[in-house]
Order: structure tokens, then sequence, then C-alpha cells
């Protein structure tokens, strides 16, 4: 089980030789970056298959909460094998101009797989901030005077967010006097009090930078617009992910009371309603997904507020589904940033992607039996089961939305699919490459819709596995513990 | 067996009698007229030499087929209608039709009239129809109002059986005693059904010429000669057997329809011409109106 | 494998094979077959029609825990045999010449017969839900089905399917949002877990409910205020399409409102419901929604100058009598909403196939630039004069008995205001049809028409057949009525006593085949005395009264435009374009509201939220 | 107004950290794992310097991630500084400015000095105050003194990447050479030697030799690469150029799309 | 008292700057003031970290003299976890700030201005050239037109805004 340490060391390692080997070699630094993800993805698979119940690891060999230590349940593994796996989708392959986004990219890699099992606050602190530096890096690759404005205030509203986390960080430091999740778990009772929950409100919003949450999203336009679509895709489909996922472990974790879930859940509607109604008023592609990318984050933090196994499978479905959507419609704006209506006759010039557009829309509308459908109908019913006020409104608010949502993405479909003049063919093909890997978020879509029966059965398990609070704490401090610890832990409760 | 005979039989004599019944109906009302007008009038048989004079001409012009339909449709229709209506001693299919059915039978007739004239391309005939459509409009929501009235009022829309309860109960009961608003809306949709003056704009033979009558002659003209006569029988005996409690002998019957018919015709001698969108303000205005008031009483 | 399962294959392999086959020549024929297949499949199910058991489908699948499954009963078969009619009629009228037209106008007949398998298909899946998860897949399918239909013409289509579109998103959502309350009251999806516990549902439930249902499949009828999409983007598409669309389509909100409201829920809560501040029960105030949906629609169709669009109008006013007739909920009212769903189909199929015959030869459906056609299409007037007489509820055609059944109900039940409306509705429908009449086949034949022909056979036969329907089905309503009446037993409502002439009851008969036989025999009299008359002889159009000058071909006198002069002079002022104003204003509420939301993405400091933020959340816990 | 509002929630904020922050007891904060740390550290890590033990040993990872945020922060700047060829290799400008003997001399005086020191800084990081970052920095400031007495001096860029890659790489291979021990990754490796000797706590001080270059190499880098923006002096004329980077870079993606 | 002079000192000093930071950044429009100001702030959040390690008299967590021979220390020491901690994001802080800088350099050379409300309004209006859409802050400006002044010095370019 050490070895998945592997999947944070080797990308590591290779982005520290990269420079090396690519004075050696140009080709070798086109290829072995690629190599280092299977392998990851190979772990991560690897220990997915065998494993039965959580794990934890502890690094160094010092026990948890002493040390830090890695939490593989079945959805940390799963983040650990997706992010090889997206990584290999969006990996620039026809990159001819050196080495640094490649090794950038790795870095991002390790990062978020560390982010991913980390189950250390501060550890997952510093994982966070690796994944901050190596996505500035990425989101200015494209070295345009806006791309570099874009990521300048990028940083600055990300190191401020960051500010804040580290405060929450301290706060949580100072109230229990210890780092590690599962330890924090067990003195949950401690920060269940202003000062907890103002540090975990610090948190979400520090950390909500990158999860694009409502208000502190206001670079995700204006990055996505200026960054190539890979990185865009990669932004909104994975590293929002994870840094929801870090908001959810500390919520199952230490925060179960409902004051915190309110707070998840109004943050979710506010960015139900702006990213949707914004995305309405978009008029290039770009800025339109950027904007609902936003909403879909707010749906699924809405998702996670719902309390209990049905909240944590809403959101996970709402999750997996947006990571597999947004990249693919993402890709299709490289050639297709114009306004959208100069979009007439795409349809014509590249069939295959207006098919993949309808594709995509239909699914993030949520038209059965499309595996958004399925999604979408998890939360509906989680939403009505919380039966509280809020949560109606929350429900009004989201079926609101989804028919703004049906309005913006079928006026473009239809400009689309309608007719076009002859000239701008030329101007809407899309590239081979890039149709290729939105082929195959499409592809795996279907594949999703045809196996939705055993899908379902592993989403219910996986929601209920990490939505165990008591579970979580018993597998990390089950490694054994230190006397010391033991008894101030005992002296504690 | 031999009732479906009977009924075959009364089928075929009924509307004879209406036929019969109609030209003296065109004559009363010839003959008032020429009597307010300070005239003489026509003698006894001159609606059926006119009508026999039509269909004798020698000029005869037909636009097309649907011009020779129309007119079968606007008399074959009437024809079919008058099987709707007992009158003593004949049923006929009364009891199998109903008032819902009449009320949309002598639809039918209009249309065809309306097809025949439209097929003539003559600008003035479809400024007719259009005009009497209009009015169809206006004067059978005041009409409908008081079938209803009726038919709630009897809880049948059987005329047999509507006709027999009045009888039953002798003239407390008729209709006109028991709901006389409805029957006063009554007499004002039939007389704005008959399309004679106030209500005749669809004619307006001055400005357009006739109207839908502009193309017809010979025996066109004939055939809504006859058409005529079974309205005004149509009309009279609709009433008559809704409010006066139908005909127990013939000549209570026949006196009640002349009497109910001759009541329209005066009027509409002293009154000009209605333009066709105060036709339909007047008619939807008070008639409804009362209609409305009557159905109210009979419900409460 | 079932005869359901054989239904829903055929149905299936109809959509892959007009799919997959989408650019050949022979693909209209071979679809046009095959709908055919799944016809006799369908009858094979026949026993449905007689009150036979519900058949269930083998298929049945589980999703997250969630069963979905399939079953057929008497309204399921009575909706799909109309369905599936409709679509036999509609594409074998495609398959023909018309289809070498229409791909010589850039349009691919492949794709559309492609479009009405798929919508077929669809609409099986939803006639055979048997659950409200299934049936809310089925509904969204169909709805999705629909907008590939209305949009496939391109040009200006796209606009109304966009507006289409939109409606039936909220409309899906409303119904989402319904479903899932039932979720929550009872615990799962299925019709029975509903049907039992619906009696418990506290009434504030069950209006919630009820309006959600309502106003969700609504907007698929075209209820008001949800009717602006219906008529636009049904006469937008392809001839036939709309031939399709405009029988079936929006029925299915009806068939899913059938079945929630009145077979699960049952329409005694909505009576018992009394709106407060009125004297109206939930049920009545639909009634009067219903109405209007008559009145409104009707005389909007009077207005219209497309044929298309006149049609589809009338469209929206016929659902609003279907809707009455059930909402009445007595035997006759049920049996004559349910019966008009079968007569109203037939004739409008067979009006939008007259009017796409017409404007396949002459490029136009606008009324003032037709006229004089009846001389070259005869037959195609013949099955435009059967469907009119329908669609206007006259006899002898089959909407009068339906539109009868309806009347007799409210006589019934006594509701004066309802029984005007519905008949102000159908005066309405007579003017509008007659102009449509008039305006196309009736007056002057316009010289560019001059040398038109009656359309092919591969045309003409569906058409006839429809008008045949249409007339036989009115000379012998019982033969519908069978399969209505075992409809309503399905239903679980009380059942109409009926004869093969019609309506057997002690306060007033309805007996077609007399009505019929003597009204032909009244129309033999008036031959007999017209052609007992002198020999007239036929002159040319032009040699008529016109004031004393000579008339020639190239000027137009033929009297089209603004047909109802003087009744527009009274009530044209009461066209407020209301609910156009009420749609506009809230899209530009939304956009109002958008732009200022991004404005906010686009102020320049995005840490000042983040401050904002931080501070309300601090204070929210530590406040 | 932007301002006022500003003000208004940061003092709304500033009063609501206070509150926080007023329910704490200075001092009195329960450090559970500190104490344990306490207790256990010398023997289990033999490092008299706790921090350090903390720093390499317990959160042994932390330092890793954080050496590569500095790696990602210079490769990222190279990245945003570097105009589209590659054209950060080293080169010396002729006719570079003088900023006078003095200046110069002492600064090539320092060097060594303060080579030893930030050497001596590392070495003993596992015993006394100061460690790998301490040092890096120190070493850094070594070879940046030199660059700020004469500008426009060059900088070896690629033996600086040589040393930060193997350095970088070096700390990790020492973590993954405790895995294929069959122990934890980073798990401390070697005895603990006899506590408070130059050559104790195991592998401790490899690590922090590890760390020390790299932060030294990383930090001249990117003191470099900040000090010669994409990399050649002269501002306007670098301006201009980049400016037509950016140029061809526009139209290159305008043609694209 | 004491105690309560230091509270406030620490405490409130940390936060102080964490707030001050953050005014700073959200007031200032000059970028590399904002940076700055950034820098304050990060440095509230650590003095934060390391106070909760703060013990009362008590030594630096570093065995000397005879701690060495004798285990455990009998003396208190202050808690070596947050100064561990301190010391990362210290680290951390400095990388993100040299990126920071650099992209100021960029922005700088592109834009030839520091002031961050010019910048933001380039960048939209160069966002909005490139995907061909008419700057949404100014719905009534020419179209195609760039709204914006000339920047002043020749040899600058916007940045292919304007063609």
């Amino acid at each position: 089980m050490n070895n998945i340490a592997f999947n944070v060391a080797l990308p590591l390692l290779t982005a520290f030789l990269l420079p090396i080997i690519s004075s050696g070699s140009k080709s070798a630094t086109r290829f072995v970056g690629p190599f280092v993800l299977l392998a990851m993805l190979w772990f991560a698979l690897a220990y997915f298959n065998v494993l039965q119940h959580p794990v934890a690891i502890a690094l160094g060999g010092f026990l948890p909460p002493l040390g830090i230590s890695f939490h593989l349940d079945n959805l940390s593994l799963l983040m650990a094998a997706l992010i090889p796996l997206m990584m290999l989708l969006l990996w620039p392959y026809n990159n001819r101009e050196g080495f640094r986004e490649e090794s950038l990219l790795l870095l991002l890699a390790g990062a978020a797989s560390g982010l991913a099992l980390s189950g250390d606050l501060f550890n997952i602190y510093v994982f966070y901030e690796l994944l901050s530096v190596a996505s500035f890096g990425l989101a200015a690759a494209n070295r345009t005077a806006a791309a570099f404005a874009a990521t300048f205030r990028y940083v600055i509203i990300s190191g401020l967010g960051t500010v804040l986390a580290l405060t929450g960080i301290a706060l949580i430091y100072t109230q229990t006097g210890t780092l590690n999740l599962a330890h924090i778990g067990l003195l949950a009772s401690q920060l269940n009090n202003p000062v907890g929950l103002s540090a975990f409100a610090l948190i979400v919003i520090g950390i909500g930078v990158k999860a694009e949450i409502f208000p502190v999203n206001g670079w995700v336009p204006e990055v996505y617009s200026t960054a190539s679509p890979r990185i865009s895709a990669l932004l909104a489909g994975l590293i929002s992910k994870l840094a929801v996922l870090v908001i959810i472990r500390l919520l199952v974790v230490a925060y179960q009371g409902s004051q915190a879930l309110t707070l998840l859940l109004v943050l979710g509607m506010l960015g139900i309603i702006w990213g949707e109604l914004s995305a309405w008023h978009s008029k290039d592609l770009k800025r339109m997904f950027s904007f609902s990318s936003i909403g879909q984050l707010g749906m699924v933090l809405v998702a996670f507020s719902i309390p209990g196994d049905a909240g944590m499978a809403a959101g996970i479905a709402m999750m997996l589904h947006h990571l597999v959507v947004k990249p693919g419609m993402f890709l299709l704006t490289e050639n297709w940033n114009g306004p959208i209506k100069k979009l007439k006759g795409a349809a014509t010039s590249s069939p295959l992607a207006a098919f993949l557009f309808m594709l995509f829309a239909l699914s993030m509308i949520g038209v059965p039996p499309l595996p958004g459908f399925w999604a979408k109908l998890l939360l509906v019913t989680g939403l009505v089961e919380a039966n509280a006020p809020l949560y109606i409104i929350a429900l009004v608010v989201l079926l609101t939305a989804t028919v703004i949502e049906a309005h913006y993405l079928m006026s473009t479909a239809l400009k689309i699919f309608s007719r076009g003049k002859k000239k701008h063919f030329k101007k809407l093909l899309q590239t081979p490459f890039n149709l290729t890997i939105a082929t195959i978020f499409g592809a795996v879509l279907l594949a999703a819709l045809f196996t939705l029966t055993p899908l379902g059965n592993k989403l219910n398990q996986i929601a209920t596995e990490s939505s165990d609070r008591s579970l979580y704490i018993k597998t990390t401090l089950s490694l054994k513990l230190p006397p010391q610890v033991k008894q101030q832990v005992s002296k504690v409760q | 067996m031999n009732e479906i005979l009977l009924t075959i039989i009364e089928v075929i004599m009924m509307p004879i009698v209406a036929f019969i019944v109609g030209l003296f109906m065109v004559l009363m009302m010839r003959k008032l007229a020429a009597r307010l007008q300070r005239r003489i009038g026509p003698p006894l048989f001159q609606p059926l030499y006119d009508i026999i004079k039509l269909y004798g001409k020698q000029t005869q012009i037909s636009h097309g087929l649907i011009h020779d339909i129309g007119i079968i449709m606007a008399v074959g229709g009437y024809v079919a209608a008058e099987a709707l209506l007992p009158v003593p001693g004949m049923d006929g299919i009364a009891a199998k039709g109903g008032l819902v059915t009449l009320a949309y039978l002598t639809m039918v007739p209009s249309l065809g009239l309306a097809l025949g004239v439209g097929q003539c391309a003559n600008p003035n005939g479809s400024i007719g129809i259009s005009r009497a459509l209009t009015s169809m409009l206006a004067y059978d929501i005041p009409f409908i109002i008081v079938v209803f009235g009726v038919a709630y009022h009897f809880s049948s829309t059987n005329l047999v059986s509507i006709i027999a309860t009045q009888q039953a109960g002798g003239i407390s009961t008729w209709g006109i005693s028991e709901m006389p608003v409805l029957a006063l809306a009554g007499l004002f949709a039939l007389h704005a059904s008959l399309g004679k003056q106030p209500f005749e704009i669809y004619i307006a033979p001055a400005e357009i010429a006739t109207g839908p009558m502009v193309e017809m002659g010979g025996k066109f003209l004939g055939g809504l000669f006859v058409m005529q006569s079974f309205q005004l029988y149509t009309a009279s005996v609709l009433y008559v057997s809704l409010f006066l409690g139908g005909g127990e002998n013939w000549i209570t019957f026949l006196l009640k329809c002349f009497a109910v018919l001759a009541i329209p015709i005066i009027i509409a001698y002293l009154f000009p011409r209605y333009r066709t969108d105060d036709l339909v303000r007047l008619v939807w205005k008070w008639p409804v109106m009362l209609a409305l008031i009557g159905v109210a009483f009979v419900m409460n | 494998m079932t005869t359901l399962d054989t239904l829903l294959l055929f149905s299936l392999l109809t959509v892959l094979v007009s799919g997959l086959g989408v650019r050949l020549k022979m693909i209209g024929w071979v679809s046009a077959i095959m709908f055919a297949a799944q016809f006799v499949a369908l009858l094979f199910m026949g026993g449905l029609g007689y009150g036979g058991s519900a058949i269930e489908s083998s298929v049945s699948l589980t999703i997250l825990n969630q069963p979905l499954s399939w079953r057929f009963d008497s309204l399921s078969w009575f909706f799909a045999l109309i369905t599936i009619g409709s679509a036999l009629a509609s594409s074998i009228f495609a398959a023909g010449i018309w289809a070498k037209k229409f791909h010589k106008h850039d349009g691919k007949p492949g794709l559309l017969q492609f479009a009405i398998a798929l919508n077929v298909f669809t609409m099986l899946l939803l006639l055979a839900s048997g659950d409200l998860l299934s049936l809310f897949v089925g509904w969204e399918l169909v709805s999705w089905a629909s907008l590939l239909l209305m949009v496939m013409a391109g040009g200006s289509s796209s606009q109304w399917g966009l507006r289409y579109i939109v409606y039936a998103t909220a409309g899906a959502m409303a119904v989402l949002a319904g479903i899932g309350l039932i979720y929550h009251l009872t615990g799962s999806f299925s019709y029975a877990d509903l049907a039992n516990t619906a009696a418990t549902f506290s009434s504030t439930n069950i209006v919630i409910l009820s309006l959600l249902f309502i106003a969700g499949f609504g907007v698929k009828m075209g209820l008001l205020p949800f009717h602006l999409w219906q008529a636009g983007a049904y006469a937008e598409a392809p001839g036939p399409g709309s031939a399709f669309l405009g029988a079936i389509s929006s029925r299915m909100g009806l068939y899913a409102m059938l079945v929630v409201v009145i077979q699960l829920i049952g329409l005694a809560r909505l009576i018992a419901i009394e709106i407060p501040f009125s004297f109206l029960s939930l049920r009545d105030m639909l009634m009067w929604v219903a109405a209007f949906t008559i009145i409104f629609p009707t005389f909007t169709a009077l207005r219209q100058n497309d044929a298309r669009h006149l049609l589809a109008w009338h469209g929206i006013g016929q659902g609003g009598y279907m809707m009455m007739g059930i909402l009445v909920l007595n035997p006759l009212g049920s049996a004559g909403g349910l019966l008009h769903v079968f007569n109203y189909a037939s004739n409008q199929a067979a009006l939008f196939l007259a009017i796409s015959a017409v404007v396949y030869r002459t490029h136009t459906a606008d009324l003032n630039r037709l006229g004089g056609l009846v001389t070259r299409m005869p037959l195609t007037f013949v099955v435009l004069l059967v469907g009119i007489i329908g669609l206007a509820g006259i006899p002898p055609m089959n909407g009068f008995v339906s539109k009868w059944l309806i009347y007799r109900s409210l006589i019934v039940e006594g509701m004066p205001l309802l029984f005007v409306a519905t008949v102000i509705g159908t005066l309405g429908t007579i003017l509008s049809v007659y102009k449509l009449i008039h305006n196309t086949f009736l007056g002057q034949l316009r010289l560019e028409h001059e040398h038109i022909r009656e359309v092919p056979w591969s045309m003409l036969a569906p058409m006839l057949v429809l008008a045949s329907v249409v007339f036989m089905t009115g000379f012998m309503p019982g033969l519908v009525l069978d399969w209505v009446v075992s409809a309503q037993a399905a239903l679980g409502i009380p059942q109409l006593a009926h004869t093969l002439g019609g309506v057997e009851s002690a306060t007033g008969n309805l007996d077609m085949i007399w009505i019929t036989l003597v009204l032909f025999g009244g129309f033999g009299v008036g031959a007999l005395l017209f052609y007992s008359g002198n020999k007239a002889k036929r002159v040319h159009q032009l040699d008529n009264y016109a004031g004393g000058h000579f008339l020639t071909a190239d000027d137009r006198y033929h009297y089209s435009n603004n047909f109802y002069a003087g009744l527009m002079h009274h009530i044209g002022s009461w066209y407020r374009g209301t609910f156009k104003w009420l749609e506009s204003s809230i899209i530009s509420i939304v956009s109002l509201l958008s732009g200022s939301t991004q404005r906010l993405f686009h102020s320049f400091h995005p840490a000042l939220f983040l401050l904002i933020a931080a501070t309300l959340s601090l204070y929210f816990f530590v406040g | 107004m932007r301002n006022i509002s500003a003000l208004v929630f940061a003092s709304g904020l500033a009063f609501l950290l206070l509150v926080i922050t007023w329910q704490f007891i200075l001092g009195g904060a329960p450090m559970l794992i500190g104490e344990a740390i306490l207790q256990q550290a010398a023997e289990e890590l033999g490092a008299a310097n706790l921090v350090t033990s903390v720093v390499l040993g317990y959160r042994g990872i932390d330092t890793l991630g954080e050496i590569a945020i500095l790696f990602t922060a210079s490769t990222a700047t190279s990245l945003v500084l570097s105009s589209i060829a590659e054209k950060t290799s080293a080169k010396s400008k002729p006719g570079l400015r003088d900023d006078g003997t003095i200046l110069a001399s002492s600064a090539s005086l320092f060097f060594p000095l303060l080579m030893t020191i930030g050497l001596y800084i590392i070495l003993h990081g596992h015993l006394t105050p100061g460690g790998g970052f301490q040092g890096g920095v120190i070493l850094a400031a070594a070879f940046f003194l030199p660059l700020l007495a004469v500008p426009g001096r060059g900088v070896n860029h690629s033996g600086l990447a040589l040393v930060e890659g193997f350095a970088g790489a070096s700390f990790i291979v020492i973590g993954i050479i405790a895995l294929f021990q069959g122990k934890a990754f980073l798990q401390p490796l070697f005895g603990h030697g006899e506590m408070g000797s130059l050559l104790s706590a195991g592998s401790l001080p490899l690590l922090y030799i590890a760390v020390g270059l790299k932060v030294g190499a990383e930090l001249s880098g990117l003191l470099a690469n900040l000090a010669e923006p994409s990399g050649n002096g002269d501002e306007t004329l670098s301006a201009t150029e980049s400016a037509s980077t950016e140029q061809t870079s526009m139209q290159a993606e305008k043609t694209k799309s | 008292m004491t105690t309560n002079l230091i509270h406030w000192l620490l405490y409130g000093g940390a936060m102080g700057l964490i707030v001050i930071g953050i005014v700073g950044v959200v007031t200032l429009t000059n970028i590399f003031r904002i940076i700055l100001a950034l820098v304050i702030a990060e440095a509230g959040a650590n003095l934060l970290l390391v106070i909760a390690g703060y013990r009362f008299d008590a030594i630096a967590p570093i065995l000397t003299g005879q701690a060495l021979s004798a285990m455990p220390t009998t003396q208190i020491m202050v808690d070596p976890v947050p100064q561990a901690m301190v010391l990362t994001s210290i680290v951390i802080g400095v990388g993100v700030q040299a990126l920071a800088l650099a992209l100021v350099l960029k922005v700088y050379k592109n834009y030839q201005t520091l002031d961050l409300r010019e910048i933001h309004h380039r960048m939209l209006a160069d966002i909005d050239h490139s995907s061909g859409v008419i700057s949404l802050l100014s719905e009534e400006q020419p179209k195609g037109e760039r709204p914006l002044p000339e920047p002043e010095t020749k040899n600058v370019l916007n940045s292919g805004g304007e063609k």
C-alpha cells in the first residue's frame, strides 16, 4: 500500500529532472511525461481494484496524528486514478516548444494526487498551493498580454484565498492542537463553536477560489477565455473538483452540524443563479462555458450540502458528470471561439463536433436517459427528501436554472446546426486532435449511459463509504497510536 | 321492421308538409309587407309560381359543379332538418337527433350556400357570405343559450319529450309561461336568424348587389326561394315546439306557427338596416343578456 | 417477448433503419412499410381496444435502485393507434413524389422519415410507461424528439423550435418537481403506491401537485397561457411533419395528464378543493382554463393569413375541447374528450396533408395568394371540405359526434357559461375554416395557377383514406366509441352506454346513422329538384356581374384579405397580444438580471467580493 | 465608493476576527501532537534540532511539496518571462555598464564568505537553528550579489538547472530508496548515530543538503530571471521585442481561430 | 494584565496584519503595491500560526547541553510544529510572490501601466476582441475599434488588440 506514494513522488521527480532530460533529448521530453502518468494510473487502478475497506498509510513511517498520513478509500483512489487519466487526455502531445508546460503539468498531477490522498490539513494546504502555482504557470502559458493580466488577477485572488485558508488552519490548530483530519474529527466537539465554524468558513472561501465558489470566482471567465482550451478544460474539469473534494473531507470529518451545510447551500445557490444568468448573457462560447461551469459547481455544492449519503451520492455523481462533460465542451471552443452568431453552418463543416456539442449540451441540461439526467434526479430527490424550506428554494433555483441553461445551450446548438455560408466552413473546422479527445469524452459519456446500473451501485457504495465519519477516523487512528497521544486523546474526551 | 318503414314514410312526408306550409308563410310575409306599405300584395299561389318560373327559365348560368352542389346542399340540408322537427302526428327522427343536432344541422344549408357563392368568384357574393357568417356568429350565441336553458329546464334535448311535457301540463307548463325571459330572447334570436330587416346587411341590395344572390339566377335563385320557405318554417316550428307546447293538432299548430312568424315580420318592415358591427354589438348585448338572465332564472 | 415488446422492437427498428438509410432514395417507402408493420403489430394487441387487460413488457431496468417498467393498457393502445396511424399517413404522403421536390429544395426527406420514426418510438415509450420515472423519461424523449421534427426545415422554424424547447423544458422541470414531491410523499416512483396513498395527501399537496403537473403537461397541450410556442412550431415543420405533429404530438400532454391527474390522483380530490375568494373549485378553474384555451386560439386562428398557421392555432383550441370534456367527468364528457382526440387527429392530419398538397403545387400557403383551385385540384378540395366540416363539428362528420357529447355533458351538468364558451369556439372555427376553404379553393383562380394539376396518387391516397375515416367514424361513431369506452374503463371512470350509431339515453339520443342517411336523402331531394330544372350552361368564371365592366384574368378581384372585415371592426380591438407581452417581459427581466450579474464578474476587483464573503460568512457563524 | 465599502467590511472582518481570537488563551493552546513530538522526537530521529526533525521527519512530505513549489514558481517564472524562442541560455552583453570597482570587487570578495556560511548552516541544520532553507537563501545571496554589483552579467542557467534538478531528485530518491527497503516513503535511513554530532540523525542531513542546494539554486534562478527580463538586458529594446513577439503570438492565434 | 497586553499585541497584531493586507489588496490600484499588501496579509497569517505554538517562558525546541543526555528534557519547549509550518508557508509565499512579480513585469511591458483599472479594461477589451465580441463594458463603442486611448510611448504595442 505504501507504493501509492509513487503517485506523488514520480511526477515530482520527473518534473525536477525534466530540464536536464530536455537538455539531453527533446523527444524524450515529450514522451517521458505520458509514461509517468501511465504508471500513476496503473498504481491507482491497482489499489482501486484490490481495496476492500479504507486504508491509511503513514508517510515516513511516523504514525498519525504525529506524522502525515494518506487516506486511501474509493473516493480518493478514484480521484487519484482520474487525475492521470485526464492529464493523458489533455496532454500537449503536439507541443514543440520546450519542457516547461510538460513539467508544470507533471507538478500539477503530483500535487493533485497528493491533494486527493492526503489526510493532513496542513499537508493539504501545501499541495493546494503547489496546485495553484502550477495552474498559474499553465494559465499564463499562452503568453498573450491578456493571459498575463488575467493570470495576475488570478494569482492575487487565490493568494488572498490561501491567506484566509491558512488563517482557518491556524484557528483549527489553536483550537485542537492537531492537524491530522482524523484526529480533528475525533476532537470535532471542540470545533462545533463559533471559532471552529468560522475556521471552516475561512477555509471554504479560501479553497473556494479554486472550486469556483461564488463570489470568489471572478477569475474564472478571464482565465478560461485567455488560457488555451486544454488548460481551461483541465482547470474546470479536474482542479475545481479536487478543491471541492477537500471541502467535502473537512465537512464529513469535522463539520456535520447543519450550519456548515447551510453555508455551502447558500453559496451553491448563489453560484447557480449567478453562473447560469451570466452564461445566458454571454456572447461567445468560451465565456459561456466558463460561466456555466460556475453554475454547475454551484449545483455540486448544493448537492453536497444535503446531509447524509443521498447528498454525497448526488454530489459525486454531479462532480463526475461535470468532469466528463465540461472538458469535452471546452475542447470544442478552440476553433469555435468566435461570437456565437458566427457559428452558422458549423455543423456542416465538422458534423462530429456538432454532434458532440449536442450530446454534451443535452447531458448537461439533464435530458434522460443521458447520465446528466440521473445525476440531476439524485439531486432533486435528495433536495426533496431533505425537506427544509431552504432546500426547497434550492430546488426551485435549480429547476429554473435548468430552463435558462436549456435556452442558451439550445440557441447555440440551433445556430450551429443552421445553414451557413460556404466560405466560413474552413474557419469552423475542428482540429483532428481536439476532436479525437472530445470524441473520447463523448464515448465515455455514452458508455456510462449503457452501464448505468453497475455505475449506480458503485456510486452508492462510494457514497456510503465516504460519508461515514467514524470509518474515516477509525481507519487513520487504528494504526498503533503512540501512548502519549492515546492518553491525551482520552484526556480530551 | 314496420316502425322503421313508418319512420321512413314520416321522413318523406314531413318535408313536403314543411314545403307547403313554408310557401304560405312566404305568402304571408309578402302580404304583410304589402299591407304595411299600403299595397295589395301578391295572389295566393304567387310564391309557387315564382319558384316554377325560376326553375323553368331559359337562361341558366352555372359557375361550375360546386355552384350547383352548393344549392343542392342548401335545399337538402333543410329537407333533412325538417325530419328532425316533430309536427302533430309525425315525429320522424326527432327522437334520434334532438335539439343540438338540429341546431347544427341547420348550419349545413348555410355552409352549402357559402360554398356555392364562393365558387362564383364574385367579390360581392364573398362579402355577403362573410357578413352572413358574421351575423350567424352573432345570433347563434343567444340562440344557443336559449337552447341550453330549455334543454336544462326540461332536462332533455329530445324535442319529442319536450313537447310531450308541455302538452301534458297545459298552458301553465309551456315554455313561454315558465321561462318568459328566455322566450323573449329566443324571439329576438329567431328574428335575427331570419335575415330580415334590420338584420339583412348581408343582402344589402343597393350596396353589394344582394350579396350571396348576386350570381344566382334561374333555378339557383329558385333553390334559394325553396330554402327560404323551409327556413321560415323551421324557425317558427322550432320556436313553437320550444316555447308554445308544439301542436296538439294541426289547427293550433299552424296558428301558433304563423302567429310566431308574424311578429318578426311586422317588426322587420318598420326598421332600417344595421351595419355588420352594429348588428354584432346589438345582438351580443341585449338578447345575450336576456338569455343569460333567463338561464339564471331557469337554473336557480 | 410479449406483443408489446414486438411493437416497441418494430418501432426501434424503424428508427434504426431510417436513421442508417437517411441518404437512400427508397428510404421513404421502406419506412412507410415499417410503419405499416408497426400498425399490424398494434392490431395484434387489438384486444386492448375492447377491454382487454393490460399487457406488460418483459423489459425492465433498475437504475440507482429505481425500477423502470413498461406496460400497455387500453388508454395507451387508443393513443398509440392514433399515433401510428397518423405517422403512417404522413410517411406515405412524404415517401413518394413529394420527397423528390422536397429534396430539390435542399430538404432531407430521409431525415424527415427518421424524425417521424423517432417521434413515434418515443411516444410509444411514453404511452407504455409503467411508473412515474419511465413516464418522465418518455416525456422528455418526446419533447426533444419533436424538436428535431420542428427545426429540420431550417430558416424561421429554428426560432420557433427554440421557443418550444424553452417552454418544454420549463414544463418538464415542473413535472420533475411534481414527481420529486410524490417521491417524497410516497417513497417510490410506482403508480400503485401513488394510487394507494393519494387519498392521504393533504389538500395543499394536492393543489401543488395538480398545479405542477397540469402546468407541466399543459405546456405540451398548449393550455393557456403556455400556448404561444405551438402554432408556429407545428406550422413551420415540413408538410407531412406538421400533419403528424398537429395530429398527435400535443396529445401526449393530455395522455400524461390523464394518467397522473385523473387515473392516479383522481379528479374527486380536485373537485373537493375550493379556491378561496371564489365560488370555483380547482376543477372549475381548470375548466375555465380549458374554455379560454378553446376561445382565444380559435379567434387568433381567425386572423391568420397562412393556412398552416391557421390550422395549427385551431389545434390548440381543439385541445381545449378535449380537456373540457375530460374535466366534466361524466360518461358523456370524458367519452367526448377521448373521442375528440381521435376525431381531431383524423381531421387535422387530413387538413394539413391537403394544405401541404396545395403548397406542393403552388409553393405558397399564404391565403391571400391562392384561390380558385377547386377546378384544378378537385380531390384535394373534397378532402379539405370533409376535413373542415369535421373540424367545425357539423354533421355528418365525426367532429360533430365528439362535440355533441361534450355539449350534452355540459347541459347535463348544468354549466351554461362553459357551454356557451364551447359553442363560441365552434362558431369561430366555422368562420375561420370557411375563410380557409374560400381563400384557397373557391373564388378567382390566379393567373400563375392556370396550369397546375391534381397532386399524384402517392399523396392523394393517404388524404382520401383519412377523409373516409373522418366520414365513416362520423357515420358510425360506435366503432371508435368501443375503444373509448375501454379506455374509460382503464382510467377507472364511469363508462358511456353507446350504440353503433351513437348514444342511447333517455334524455336525448344521437343516432348518426339515421341522421346521415336522412341528410343524404335530403341532398338527393335537393339534387332532384335542381336537375328537374332547366339545363344550366357552364360559363367561365370571369363571366359574372362586375358592375357593368368586363373582368380580365389579370385583375384580381378575389375577396380574401381581411375576410371578416365587419367582425374585426368590432372585435379587432380585443386582440391585445397580452400573452406575447407577458412572454417578452419575462425575457427582458431575465436579460436585465443576467446583464447585471455579468457586470459583477466584470467589476475590476474580485478581491472585494472575497472580503465581503468572508465577512458575511464569519458574521453568520460568530455574530 | 468601493473603498468605503471595503473599509466598512474590513472593519467588520477585523472585529469578528478579534472576537474569535479573544476566546483563545495565549500560550494555552492544546498542543497534542506538539507535546508528543517533543517527547519522542529525540529517540525516534536523533536530531538535536526538533524543528528539523519535524520539518524533515514528521512532515517531510510538506518539505518535498514546498521545494516543489519553489521549483514550480521558478519554472513558471521562466515560462512567463521567456519569449517564444528559448533564449534563457547565459549570455553576457558587450559594453555592460560598470558600477565602480569597489562594489564589484567587494562583491567578489563576499562570494566565498557567504558560500561558507551558507554551507555551514545547511550542514548543521539538524543540530543548531537554521537548516536547508536558511542556508539555501544565503547561497542564493552569494550568487546574486555579483549580479547586483555588475548588472547584465549573465548567470549560468543551465548549471543552475542541473543543480536544482539533481538536488530535488536526490531528495525524492532518498525517499524512494526507503520505499524499496520496504519502509514507508521518506522514512529516514541509516542509524541515528550519536546525537549532537555532525554525522547523526540518519539521512536528515542529506535531505537538508538537497534542500539547501535546491533552494539556493531556485532562488538565484528566480532572481536572475527577474533581473534579466526575457533573457536580455535593455528595457525598451526588450519591450519592443517582447511586444513584437506578443504581436506575432496574437497574430498566430488569430489566424488559428 | 501583561498577558492581556501581550495577547492583544500578538493576536491583534496578527489579525490586524491580515486585515490590513486584505484592505490593501482591495483598495490599492497599483499592482506592485497590491503584491506588497498580499505579502503583509501572508505575514499576518504566519504570525497567527506561530502564536499557536507559543508557551510562556519556554525555550526553542532544540536540545542543547545537558538536555542532549537527559531525555526527556525537563525544560518547557515551544511547539515545534507551527514553526515548521511557518517555515514552509514562508517559502511558499516567496514562490508565489516571485511569480506575481514576473507577471507584473510582463503586464507592464505589454500595457505600459501599473494601474489595475487600466489593465483590467484593456484585458477585457483584448478578450472581447480575440473572441470577436464587442466589449460588454461599453455597448455603444464603434465596431472593431478599441475604445481606449492610445498608449503614450510609441514603441509600445497593445498586444494585438488593434490591427
